[in-house]
């Protein structure tokens, strides 16, 4: 059977008979670098070519479809226009700030990568905290948004910094808990083996009204977390013309752009690792053959599948609801998603161990 | 009430004044002066309880100005004008914000535009156009030959 | 040029919101005070889109100054022009044609319906909602498309002339507007569904800038921003003009004053203007669309005024005529200007997310306060 | 009787382009700068009266100018690549709207939308308030008549603009190549 | 326990409420057929007959026009949009005759208000449902509406 | 791979960003005019400047969020073990969460989370 995991491991195989281990390391090293940026540029182009189209179609219209067939090149002419556009620094900004800004969204982002599983045995770093990993690591992209807003200089841009701060980091916390309750069942902070205890079925399906109401809390979460509507209080364009992008022109704001993007493509993996499975086929127990079937589409697949499905769902949220206002967006974390996570990490932790989940 | 009874309430009311029945309801004229007493009877009083200032205005008639009050209650539905003769070389007069609020804007704009001044206007300045704006307008004397292109 | 405030200068901030702002529709200018998001103060700074139309109306014609008027409260162009014609009317002692009477009733109510959508859309946009917008304009293009059939022209139509109306009805007008009305009445429900029920949109409007019925009086606020608040001042009824004395509505009152209530104020009143095209559209009666009037017009000396009712509330167009052939002064009570002034009054103490709610509730135009 | 109507004398802008003329060589590179440039043209949200509403019709369901990749509408001049100035321009915004442009990063094109904004319209005589259209105050790419023009005209317009950052050419060039053209 | 029991009645009608707003976009995301644009360029709209977009006057095949110059529509125009230059011709018997020398009309101040082709006595003009004015440059926008070489049509006073 | 690879996403995330402003540098022409540069305020001239004392309400939740983000972290642990652990796990956390509760009902009771 086809597999990219043997490709891969072939591949070493081979570089490592060829060459010293430092060299190998090397080589991997920027392979792993030049697949990385591969992946950025090629997801940031589809998933806002998705969102356009997603949200042409609720909106009753055609979306773009002149550049190239069906539009495809929309978003190509864009990010094209982005770069050869004057990327413009005004004077009154705090210039070391404001340049190191899309830097450090950009490298959280791309940190993120890491610990994803692709596919069946593809993955950049298996590391064995990985969902630790993820929450400790995507909390520094609030430090790139404040750097962001109070660099700027702009009024506008330090509302939607201090907005997005508070908001990062409140819903930090139910999405924390949302995720533990998935580790209190599996035992372990591995994504490989979250993955693999999911084999006889997907958590969402496994472990009763608890995982589901982790994954709605989870999937609210992330939507704050990642600034989309209806938590886009930190550009709220109706609010504050931009947000913290207000002074951004040209290629920074082009990077502000494809960060938020990429760390939606992220939060939805692990959604959809957490909750879905990963790449990790769509199995019920034990049916021999159904599951065989099942295993013949291709893991990476399955991946992107559910990813996109996850994609398509916080878009189609963004299309639908009106924006909250600051305090009920906090309210809203502090009243009702915590106390109903907490409890629910309770209850979940009580199917585990009693051993009720299937 | 409709405009005959009101006409004579009117006129039992202020003696002195000069009252007719214009196009649409009874017109009142009085001095600038005497603004800020006949206001504060007309919306004080249980029979009229002028409440509603709908429109303020000034008319600009050469040789002198006119505010124009356009008063209403929400209770007994009737309407009035009130005329306030001003004076061109000194054009004074009490602000009436402290009746209806909706005043304040109303006289800025008209001190914007015909330059009268409101006495015990809280905030008196030009609402629609620049600070630095050279004369008032709509007053029939204006002159503006660089903007405006006279067809 | 700032009104001062007087606050402790720690932690606030003079915040400019427009004149390009995506929230204030056009070129308004506030000035407003906040700490941390809290409002202070706001001072509205108007006269971006001044373009004096009054002054300019004093040398037009009465048949031409008509024509300028659509451009000051565009989304109730018609509306305007009407206003302006029954005071010529009025000036002249002219009687329409019922016909015509009728005609513009009818576009009037559509124009107004017109209008409501654009500001539901625009609402709910600016709450952050930006798909309900799409759906306003679906059926906000249908009435567009009759009045361009009928008018001319899809928003400042130029329909009145004094002494009834340019043209007569197309002949498809009531197929098209009775097609308008079974889709409006199939899709308004989706309106609530989307925007109304919200939880979200509840929680942004409920409580929210709120009014009382005796500041509303103060302030001379009219039209739907009034109605929120209680204050019955609907001129379509309590000083009924044209054929609107015939005509079985309701005036649509909402006690809490609050944005709301303002928005249920537009909501109703969406379809209550259906129910006013509903009675109509079947017994515009026979006749001529315009009455003979005279080539050139002339006003008798005195003073015109007219009440009515637009789609943001009470327009007063006031004429003093000298017994030429233009007005010697002219004057337009424009409903949002009297809105906007309350505005500082509601907003004061909430935070800036508030601003756009109560802002997209009053259903400022700016043109029309400007003038 | 045959009655003919006089055709408008303005000839489409896409045939100006035939012949760059004075030495401009677009190389391949420019062309593709050139196509990215004239498909993702960002709008600054940017209304003054009534032409806005046509410029949010233009964006409604029915004609839809996302199509041609417009519908980004930017709410800070630092990411617009274009202005349509949507209404009339009053002396006491003229500085507003000059300075939104100036802060909008290069390169940046204007689009003068309706009769107010091409040369004051309905308000050019008489008034003592208004510009007598906006090129007085910032240099306008496309101009476009009507009052207000319908939702088409303006992806006529955004077309023409298209074609023109297509061409390569600058506002002068097109300026300088018009009077010839004119002055035949 | 009231307290928890309007908690919970509180999270359940707000969540229901979201739900219905997604069930409606959902619905519309996955029915193609709602769709309703039109595509512009290539699907052009037949314009209503009463569309104003442009003041043109008519010219037969003759290349005539029925303008006498009579300056009813510049004197109706609000905001002179129309000029007319007047000229006079020397008719054959040998007496002068006016007749237009051009019609310059200003698109761009044009506000299709209709009341020049109202005022017209001899239905010289009407308006056109051209809208596609797009121009780099404002000068052409000022258009001579009597084609080169017309001439009064016979017959019109 | 392991923990290398991060150099290696850091590293690709530098060379994206900065070979992308390098483009952009390369290939535009900029223009200055004295109003480019300033702060854009909704086409207004800017009063003061924002970098002053701030509103504390946003600390405040900044505050409230790193202590319940500690109690967060140890939590981790406990997550892993505890279908190993048994009902004695549960009854610990329940300890542990509803200490911390009370310390959210004190916040909620002093006004801690209510915006100002």
């Amino acid at each position: 059977m086809f597999s990219i995991e043997n490709i891969l491991n072939s591949f070493h195989e081979w570089l490592s008979s060829m060459l010293n281990q430092n060299m190998v390391m090397l080589l991997e090293m920027t392979l792993i670098a030049f697949f990385a940026i591969t992946l950025f540029a090629t997801l940031g182009l589809v998933l806002v070519y998705l969102e356009r189209k997603v949200s042409a179609f609720i909106q009753i219209r055609k979306g773009p479809n002149r550049v190239g067939p069906f539009g495809i090149f929309q978003t190509t002419a864009d990010t094209l226009k982005l770069i050869v556009k004057e990327s413009f620094m005004p004077n009154s900004v705090d210039k070391f700030l404001y340049q190191l800004a899309p830097f450090i969204v950009m490298i959280t982002a791309m940190l993120l990568l890491a610990p994803l599983p692709f596919a069946r045995g593809v993955q950049i770093w298996n590391i064995n905290i990985g969902v630790f990993y993820v929450t400790a690591v995507s909390s520094l992209s609030v430090i790139g948004i404040l750097m962001a807003g109070w660099a700027s200089n702009n009024k506008y841009s330090l509302l939607g910094a201090m907005r997005s701060g508070a908001q990062i980091v409140s819903y930090e916390l139910s999405a924390g808990m949302a995720i533990l309750s998935i580790i209190v069942l599996t035992g372990s902070l591995n994504l490989q083996d979250i993955i693999a205890s999911q084999e006889n079925g997907w958590w969402i399906f496994k472990g009763h009204i608890p995982a589901i109401v982790a994954f709605v809390i989870y999937i609210i979460a992330v939507t704050a977390e990642t600034n989309r509507a209806p938590f886009d209080l930190a550009e709220a364009e109706s609010e504050l013309t931009g947000g913290f992008h207000t002074e951004y022109a040209g290629m920074r704001f082009a990077l502000f752009f494809l960060a938020e993007y990429i760390n939606i493509f992220i939060v939805c993996a692990i959604g959809a690792t957490l909750f879905f499975g990963g790449w990790m086929p769509f199995h019920i127990g034990n049916w021999e053959a159904f599951n065989h079937v099942m295993d013949f589409i291709p893991s990476s697949i399955w991946f992107f599948g559910k990813t996109f499905f996850l994609i398509i769902l916080i878009m189609w949220f963004r299309w639908t609801f009106p924006r909250l206002r600051v305090d009920q967006l906090l309210n809203l974390e502090w009243k009702y998603l915590l106390p109903i996570s907490m409890l629910n990490l309770l209850v979940m932790t009580l199917i585990a161990i009693k051993g009720w989940h299937f | 009430m409709e405009n005959e009874p009101l006409l004579n309430s009117l006129q039992t009311g202020f003696p002195e004044a000069t009252i007719a029945i214009g196009s649409d309801w009874p017109e009142m004229s009085i001095e600038s002066t005497q603004l800020l007493e006949v206001i504060e009877k007309l919306k004080g009083s249980d029979n009229w309880d002028f409440n509603y200032l709908f429109c303020e205005t000034c008319v600009d008639w050469k040789t002198h100005f006119t505010m124009v009050y356009h008063l209403s209650s929400t209770q007994f539905r009737h309407s009035m004008v009130l005329k306030a003769k001003v004076d061109r070389e000194i054009p004074q007069i009490e602000s009436v914000v402290k009746f209806y609020k909706t005043a304040e804007m109303l006289e800025r704009e008209v001190y914007d535009l015909f330059g009268i001044q409101f006495l015990n206007h809280p905030d008196l300045r030009r609402l629609l156009l620049t600070e630095d704006w050279v004369g008032y307008p709509l007053r029939k004397d204006y002159h503006d030959p660089i903007n405006m292109i006279k067809l | 040029m700032r009104n001062v405030v007087d606050t402790t200068p720690e932690g606030n901030m003079v915040l400019n919101v427009g004149p390009q702002h995506p929230s204030t529709h056009g070129v308004l200018h506030l000035f407003i005070t906040v700490n941390g998001e809290t409002i202070l103060n706001l001072d509205p700074n108007i006269g971006y889109i001044h373009r004096s139309i009054e002054k300019m109306c004093e040398s037009l014609s009465y048949r031409q100054f008509i024509y300028s008027t659509s451009r000051m409260d565009y989304l109730s162009a018609h509306m305007n022009n009407h206003g302006c014609a029954l005071t010529v009317e009025k000036g002249l002692q002219v009687e329409v044609p019922e016909r015509a009477e009728v005609i513009r009733i009818i576009i009037s109510e559509l124009t107004r319906l017109a209008s409501h959508q654009l500001w539901w859309g625009s609402l709910a946009m600016d709450l952050g909602a930006l798909s309900p917008f799409f759906y306003a304009f679906r059926e906000r293009e249908m009435i567009t498309d009759i009045m361009e059939e009928t008018c001319g022209a899809r928003l400042t139509m130029n329909y009145i002339v004094p002494g009834g109306v340019m043209a007569d009805i197309h002949p498809d007008f009531q197929r098209k507007v009775k097609e308008f009305i079974v889709q409006f009445k199939s899709k308004i429900g989706e309106y609530h569904e989307l925007v109304t029920d919200n939880v979200i949109f509840q929680n942004r409007t409920k409580g929210i800038g709120i009014l009382s019925k005796e500041d509303a009086i103060s302030y001379g606020c009219t039209g739907p921003t009034a109605r929120g608040s209680g204050l019955s001042c609907d001129i379509r009824k309590i000083y009924p003009y044209s054929a609107y004395k015939n005509i079985q509505f309701k005036e649509i009152l909402e006690t809490e004053g609050d944005s709301f209530a303002r928005y249920m104020v537009r909501m109703r009143e969406m379809e209550e203007s259906v129910h006013i095209i509903e009675q109509l559209i079947d017994n515009i009666p026979e006749g001529e669309f315009q009455a003979k009037t005279k080539a050139v017009l002339k006003l008798p000396k005195g003073e015109f005024y007219t009440r009515l009712e637009t789609a943001r509330g009470e327009l007063g167009v006031y004429i003093v005529s000298e017994g030429g052939t233009t007005p010697y002064r002219i004057k337009f009570r424009s409903p949002g200007f009297s809105n906007l002034s309350a505005l500082n009054h509601m907003v004061k103490g909430h935070k800036i997310g508030d601003l756009v709610s109560v802002m997209g509730t009053l259903d400022l135009v700016i043109p029309d306060i400007d003038r | 009787m045959d009655v003919k109507v006089s055709e408008p004398s303005t000839p489409f802008p896409g045939t100006i382009h035939e012949t760059p003329g004075g030495g401009i060589l677009l190389s391949s590179l420019d062309d593709v700068i050139n196509w990215a440039r004239s498909n993702s043209l960002w709008p600054l949200v940017f209304g003054t009266s009534c032409c806005a509403i046509e410029m949010m019709s233009v964006a409604s369901a029915k004609y839809d100018f996302s199509r041609f990749g417009f519908e980004v509408f930017r709410a800070s001049p630092r990411q617009a690549d274009v202005i349509i100035i949507s209404g009339t321009i009053v002396n006491k915004m003229a500085p507003v709207l000059k300075r939104l442009f100036d802060q909008m990063p290069e390169p940046k094109y204007v689009i003068a939308m309706g009769a107010c904004a091409t040369s004051g319209g309905p308000f050019f005589y008489n008034t003592y308030s208004v510009v007598k259209g906006a090129d007085h105050v910032i240099p306008v790419d496309v101009y476009l008549a009507g009052c207000p023009p319908r939702p088409e005209a303006l992806l006529h317009a955004l077309i023409t603009l298209q074609e023109k950052i297509k061409s390569g050419l600058t506002r002068e060039q097109i300026r300088s190549k018009m009077s010839e053209e004119y002055g035949k | 326990m009231s307290f928890l029991s309007n908690y919970i009645k509180e999270v359940y009608g707000a969540v229901s409420s979201l739900l219905i707003g997604m069930k409606r976009t959902g619905y519309y995301l996955t029915h193609n057929k709602e769709v309703i644009t039109e595509e512009y360029p290539e699907f052009k709209a037949k314009m209503a007959d009463r569309f104003r977009g442009e003041v043109v006057m008519t010219h037969d095949a003759q290349n005539e026009h029925a303008c006498t110059g009579c300056s009813a529509c510049e004197l109706a125009c609000p905001n002179g949009t129309i000029k007319i230059l007047n000229k006079f011709d020397i008719t054959p018997e040998g007496k002068k005759k006016k007749a237009i020398d051009s019609f310059v009309y200003h698109l761009e101040l044009c506000t299709m208000c209709n009341l020049c082709i109202v005022a017209c006595p001899t239905d010289a003009i009407k308006m056109s449902q051209n809208f596609e004015h797009s121009v780099y440059d404002r000068r052409l926008l000022t258009k001579q509406l009597n084609f080169p070489g017309s001439k009064l049509r016979e017959g019109v006073e | 791979m392991g923990s290398g690879s991060l150099i290696a996403l850091i590293f690709a995330a530098v060379v994206f960003s900065a070979g992308g402003l390098a483009f952009a540098k390369f290939l535009n022409k900029g223009s200055t005019n004295p109003q480019k540069g300033e702060t854009y305020e909704c086409g207004i001239r800017t009063e003061g400047s924002p970098w002053n004392q701030f509103n504390v309400g946003y600390y405040l939740f900044a505050l409230i969020f790193l202590i319940f983000d500690v109690e967060l972290v140890f939590m981790y642990p406990w997550a892993v073990v505890a279908k190993k652990v048994g009902m004695m796990a549960l009854f610990e956390i329940i300890v542990f969460i509803f200490i911390l509760f009370m310390g959210f009902l004190y916040a909620h009771k002093k006004g801690a989370l209510k915006w100002m």
